[in-house]
């Protein structure tokens, strides 16, 4: 057993992946001997060397469509993206290319590939490098998005999804990299990627967050507890396919539900959740859906950004006065 | 005080002249008359293949389309220089060079006829599928050469894009790519002189489309593009490259687009016919039916026969298409992912009738 | 009085605008001397001359952004995406830089530019012409999206996002345009960019969509009404920002929601629609919300199209669900 | 039978070697002392700044910083050639080009501090505010050159970015439409020879990145990017072609990162000391202060008061930045369009305490 934070966890998959599966391969920008902008990727290239640990051009586009090349010919690339501000000029090549090869080629051609990315904010990083794009590309058929929230999760899903047969994309929260430590063994299992966890049971109130967020919905929680009210706190971890029914049977006990996103409220992930549940949880409900989102407006530089991300006080009194209804 | 510290040279390669004299000798598979008629072979099925199509969308029983008249020199020429075991990354103007690799002329049909199953072709399966995004094939000819070098085989990615595809930014970052890696790959720009109604002149200011070449420092070479020996010679010359660690190589082959864009496009609206008469002076076919001619080598009986024997073979592949069944509905959601998550299985059921 | 269908509404719009302000002009490719390969800009060649009509090399990020510099020099650049398919990889330039040029530079600088696209399908198109990237672009803040569906409407919201001064995607239905014509002169005046408009008045149900879907929600709500259910019909048009009054208060009155989108489901706009109205108007439903949208599967060629695509019957049963609740 | 079709070479400019002795005739703008003395105030100026800021970084009260040590005769030569209404598109290195052109040191800092202010510099308000997106704002520079264009102004659009940079298609698209349409815009390549981790050799296989510009029919030319009469020349002499209706002009000028990549950075895991130590020799300021000093044009009391002079507005600036008082949080939505939006003006609320 070692202790992990979210960062070595990350590293930790890579590694283990690496040595399991020879076709699998690490690219990207600065992965090699500086070890990723992060340390993400350090130590991979001493040990698995310059095939397998490739740094490439400065050329994002590039690097994913790169991906896709040599995932159709049966590699299993895991790319990163520096930070998820460059990730929107990958669009293009994730949405027309990876995501439908599969499809377009009636399964002859296939792209198991994976997009790393440190996601979100909160570390008063310079412009561009505190974003959001989850709902972006979990509009993108043949596409899985995936968001951990804690070393084990980080551990254990981006195993999954670098030996999950279609493309992935994986957002790291950079607040979370060295947030907490876990025990966290190289031989633990590889967790579904179609399913939330429950962090924390409860009565009263379902609340739904992911990444970064899933630390304040908790810290929320725990204030409400104060007051006796009881949330429950589900992290979807996978946003797609999004597990529906966990969050329906926790609806179906609590009657209320707030959901979490970091990103700019309109068009986030967490309108997908909302829907969902207006449609099939909506005779259970007891109060209207209350989202606690990042404005929509544009990320501010670091001096405002606490004053534009979502945090445990806002959640709290969503969750009040959503407790307020009848 | 400047000095200078680099040269570069773009270089173009013909064989056969616009009225199929040959300016000098011949490369060595050329001098083997038989190797002559496969292409020309090729160039006419592919154009035989072309005509149907458009006719086939004149009459509704066909999507929109990309003709290659003019243009069967280039892709012929490319797909005879590659081995089985290359990739072709193809644009969505090569079903020339799709054919030449084992692809039926049903298949062909279906892809244009909107039916995924054409991109499923049962030959050259590890080709990729028609790319419509101009230039978006470009980075994944750099993934494949990158699994041969990584995996030391001597195999190589042939990319095929137009004029027009090099303005792409996705067409620079491969380059980078297959540069700096010296990877296995063999670029070829179908430089057919317009995209849509852009001429060549109005695309960028560069004096060749060879010259991308250099921003990446890998080889380059111009090929006369309706001249398919020179055509076959250039892209051998780069795939021999490529396959012994020499890196990659960026051919330009000049050529005229004799049709419409599509049948989707008027070309007329832009462009001079007498511009376009002038180019089918140029065209690919009698110059090699001339050259094969003068050698004894090809007769009026030879060439009816090949015509009569393509019209049968396009006859077959449209009846053939013509009467495949169409798609269960439910394959739009079969291939989304190698299994089904559960959302989408209830998205199916209730696509199919089923609704829970 | 002259009688457009919808891509004539949008040319005569271009023209307008550009007769009336010499700021403006139009950019991409073919939109010269083949006039937009729907005709959309045919004549404004001719028209307005070469420095106003500029052809553009193949490049779609280099179109994105010359359009950012060009307004930021005070020009109103109106930039053709030749199809929605081409569209995404412009993401990077069009939230980057034109949605936040005015906020990272408090206003200094601006982007008053418009990036108009056919969109959706219907139309047998080859791949990639037929997308519907809405719900992508109305997640980036600072942005607005338009999706007209009629000839008045393109008209007068295509004038009014050439004169706003913030940047506009504009998304044509190309199934649209040439559906149907309407009288429309030369001197109508630009509509508004932050209103819905209420198609056709309604008590039992309230049916949202917008451009391609427009109609079939107006067939769907004809044929409830040969059952005696009377739906109002809303089309969003300015997706974003959203007019959440006019649906409320539709809803208030009909007390049931079904939102038509024709992208794939999941992350769609009409999660957005249904989570406004789950929060601000959930005490009035009486009725899950229901979407009828896209599969979340890979757009299919044109031979499934029709099995892929929301259609009236599909809109029509799911308001019949609707109305069998209680 | 291959023939040449086309001829291209890479020049390269130098004045003033290493040790700040001319290697032959310098341009006319060099032979006044004073105008000299200037380009080196700027230099020193640009150093004196970026000092602070690692320091200010150091302890906490700046955000991530990217010094331009040893590159400071890229930043103050090509703004030294610009002119007051030409554009500068700036990269993320280039505060020593913005101070030049009036931007403050306190503005520089502020941007640096989190601050969106210090992009809404008092000076110069055309030009464009730094650009973290590698390569992003090279296709703007073609659009601000176009509307030169159109309006007739004898303008230019300056745009600067990295080595690492010329990989970005988004840059190669640029090229493409300067070139095309023979734009007023100059591209300066500040080739410190890294990009993060990456060295130049693994960024691409391209002899030069001049040559870049080949690809886009464009004027190329590399430079001594330490040796800052070279850069401006070489600017000024492609601005001059910019503003006559010459083209645009790639510049690659030849310099070193001698810091880490930013304050975030820790160069040591990838890069030799000793390849550091090599390259300090080759810096800037030392090769225009000795050709300075052998002309007699400057003293080693000229040096301390200019020094200390730097030292008094980087202080001053300091003291400034600190003492700015943080922007109101309403200010997130001020200016996200030019009014207000209904729905925006609800969450502004929100965000202001008071919730409807
Ligand atoms: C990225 C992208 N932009 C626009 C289009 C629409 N389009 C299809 S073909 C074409 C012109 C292509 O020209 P060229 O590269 O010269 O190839 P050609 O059609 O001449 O073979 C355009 C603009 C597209 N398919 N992809
Ligand atoms: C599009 C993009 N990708 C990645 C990054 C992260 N990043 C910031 S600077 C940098 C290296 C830039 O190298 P270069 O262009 O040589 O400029 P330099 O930093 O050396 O001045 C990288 C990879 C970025 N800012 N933008
Ligand atoms: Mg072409
Ligand atoms: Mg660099």
């Amino acid at each position: 057993m070692t202790e992990r934070n979210l960062v070595q966890a990350v590293n930790a998959a890579l590694a283990r992946a690496m040595a399991e599966d020879p076709s699998v391969l690490v690219i990207g920008e600065d992965v090699g001997a500086d070890g990723g902008v992060f340390r993400a990727t350090e130590g991979l290239l001493a040990r698995f060397g310059k095939d397998r640990v490739i740094d490439t051009p400065l050329a994002e586009v590039g690097i994913a469509g790169l991906a896709v090349g040599l995932a159709a010919q049966g590699f299993r690339p895991v790319a990163e993206i520096q930070f998820t501000g460059f990730l929107y000029a990958t669009l293009d090549q994730v949405l027309n290319h990876a995501a439908r090869l599969r499809t377009r080629t009636r399964g002859r051609l296939t792209c198991p590939l994976v997009i790393r990315s440190p996601s979100g904010g909160g570390v008063r990083a310079p412009e561009h490098h505190s974003e959001s794009p989850e709902a972006i590309f979990a509009h993108v058929p043949g596409l899985r998005v995936v968001v951990p929230s804690s070393p084990a999760r980080a551990f254990g899903l981006l195993l999954a999804a670098i030996r999950d047969p279609d493309p992935v994309l994986f957002l790291e929260p950079t607040r979370l990299y060295r947030a907490t430590r876990e025990e966290l063994d190289d031989d633990t299992p590889p967790l579904p990627l179609d399913r939330a966890f429950v962090l924390r049971e409860g009565t009263d109130a379902t609340l739904v967050a992911w990444g970064g967020m899933v630390p304040e919905a908790l810290a929320a929680a725990d204030a409400l507890a104060r007051d006796g009210v009881s949330c429950e706190v589900i992290d979807l971890a996978t946003l797609k396919p999004l597990d529906e029914e966990t969050i329906l049977a926790s609806v179906a006990r609590t009657g209320r539900l707030v959901i979490v996103q970091e990103a700019p409220l309109t068009a986030g992930y967490g309108a997908e959740v909302a829907a969902r549940v207006a449609e099939r949880g909506l005779m259970s409900l007891r109060a209207p859906i209350r989202r606690v989102a990042g404005w929509d407006t544009v990320m501010p530089l670091p001096r405002l950004e606490r004053d534009y991300l979502p945090n445990a006080m806002r959640i709290a009194a969503a969750l009040r006065e959503t407790m307020a209804f009848a | 005080m400047d000095t200078v510290v680099a040269r570069f040279e773009i270089r173009c390669r013909r064989f056969l002249g616009p009225d199929g004299v040959p300016l000098g000798d011949l490369p060595g598979f050329a001098r083997d008359p038989a190797v002559l008629v496969e292409l020309y072979r090729g160039m006419v099925r592919t154009r035989a293949l072309d005509q149907k199509a458009v006719a086939l969308q004149r009459t509704g029983r066909l999507g929109t389309y990309a003709s290659s008249l003019g243009q069967e020199a280039v892709v012929v020429g490319l797909a005879a220089a590659m081995r089985p075991e290359d990739v072709l990354l193809p644009s969505f103007r090569e079903q020339g060079a799709q054919l030449w690799r084992g692809v039926t002329m049903r298949e062909v049909l279906l892809y244009w006829g909107g039916d995924e199953r054409g991109s499923d072709f049962a030959a050259s399966r590890h080709d990729f599928p028609v790319c419509v995004p101009v230039g978006g094939q470009a980075p994944h000819a750099a993934g494949v050469a990158l699994a041969f070098r990584l995996r030391g085989e001597p195999r190589a990615a042939v990319c095929v894009f137009g004029d027009g595809a090099t303005s792409k930014g996705d067409v620079a970052e491969a380059l980078v790519f297959a540069g700096v890696w010296a990877l296995p790959a063999v670029f070829v720009v179908n430089n057919n002189q317009w995209a849509i109604s852009v001429p060549r002149s109005a695309q960028t200011a560069a004096e060749t489309l060879a010259q991308k070449a250099i921003a990446a420092g890998i080889a380059a070479l111009q090929v006369d593009g309706n001249d398919v020996v020179a055509v076959r010679d250039a892209v051998e010359e780069a795939l021999a490259r490529a396959r012994t660690g020499g890196g990659a190589t960026l051919i330009e082959a000049l050529t005229y687009r004799l049709s419409d864009h599509t049948t989707a496009d008027d070309a007329r609206r832009y462009r001079d016919d007498a511009e376009v008469s002038r180019h089918w002076r140029e065209e690919p076919l009698p110059r090699l039916r001339n050259y094969l001619t003068s050698l004894g080598a090809w007769s009026r009986e030879q060439e009816e026969a090949l015509l009569e024997a393509c019209r049968a073979e396009v006859e077959a592949a449209e009846a053939a298409y013509l009467a495949t069944p169409p798609q269960d509905p439910a394959t739009m959601f079969e291939h989304t992912f190698a299994a089904l998550p559960a959302d989408l299985v209830r998205q199916k059921a209730e696509a199919l009738g089923g609704r829970t």
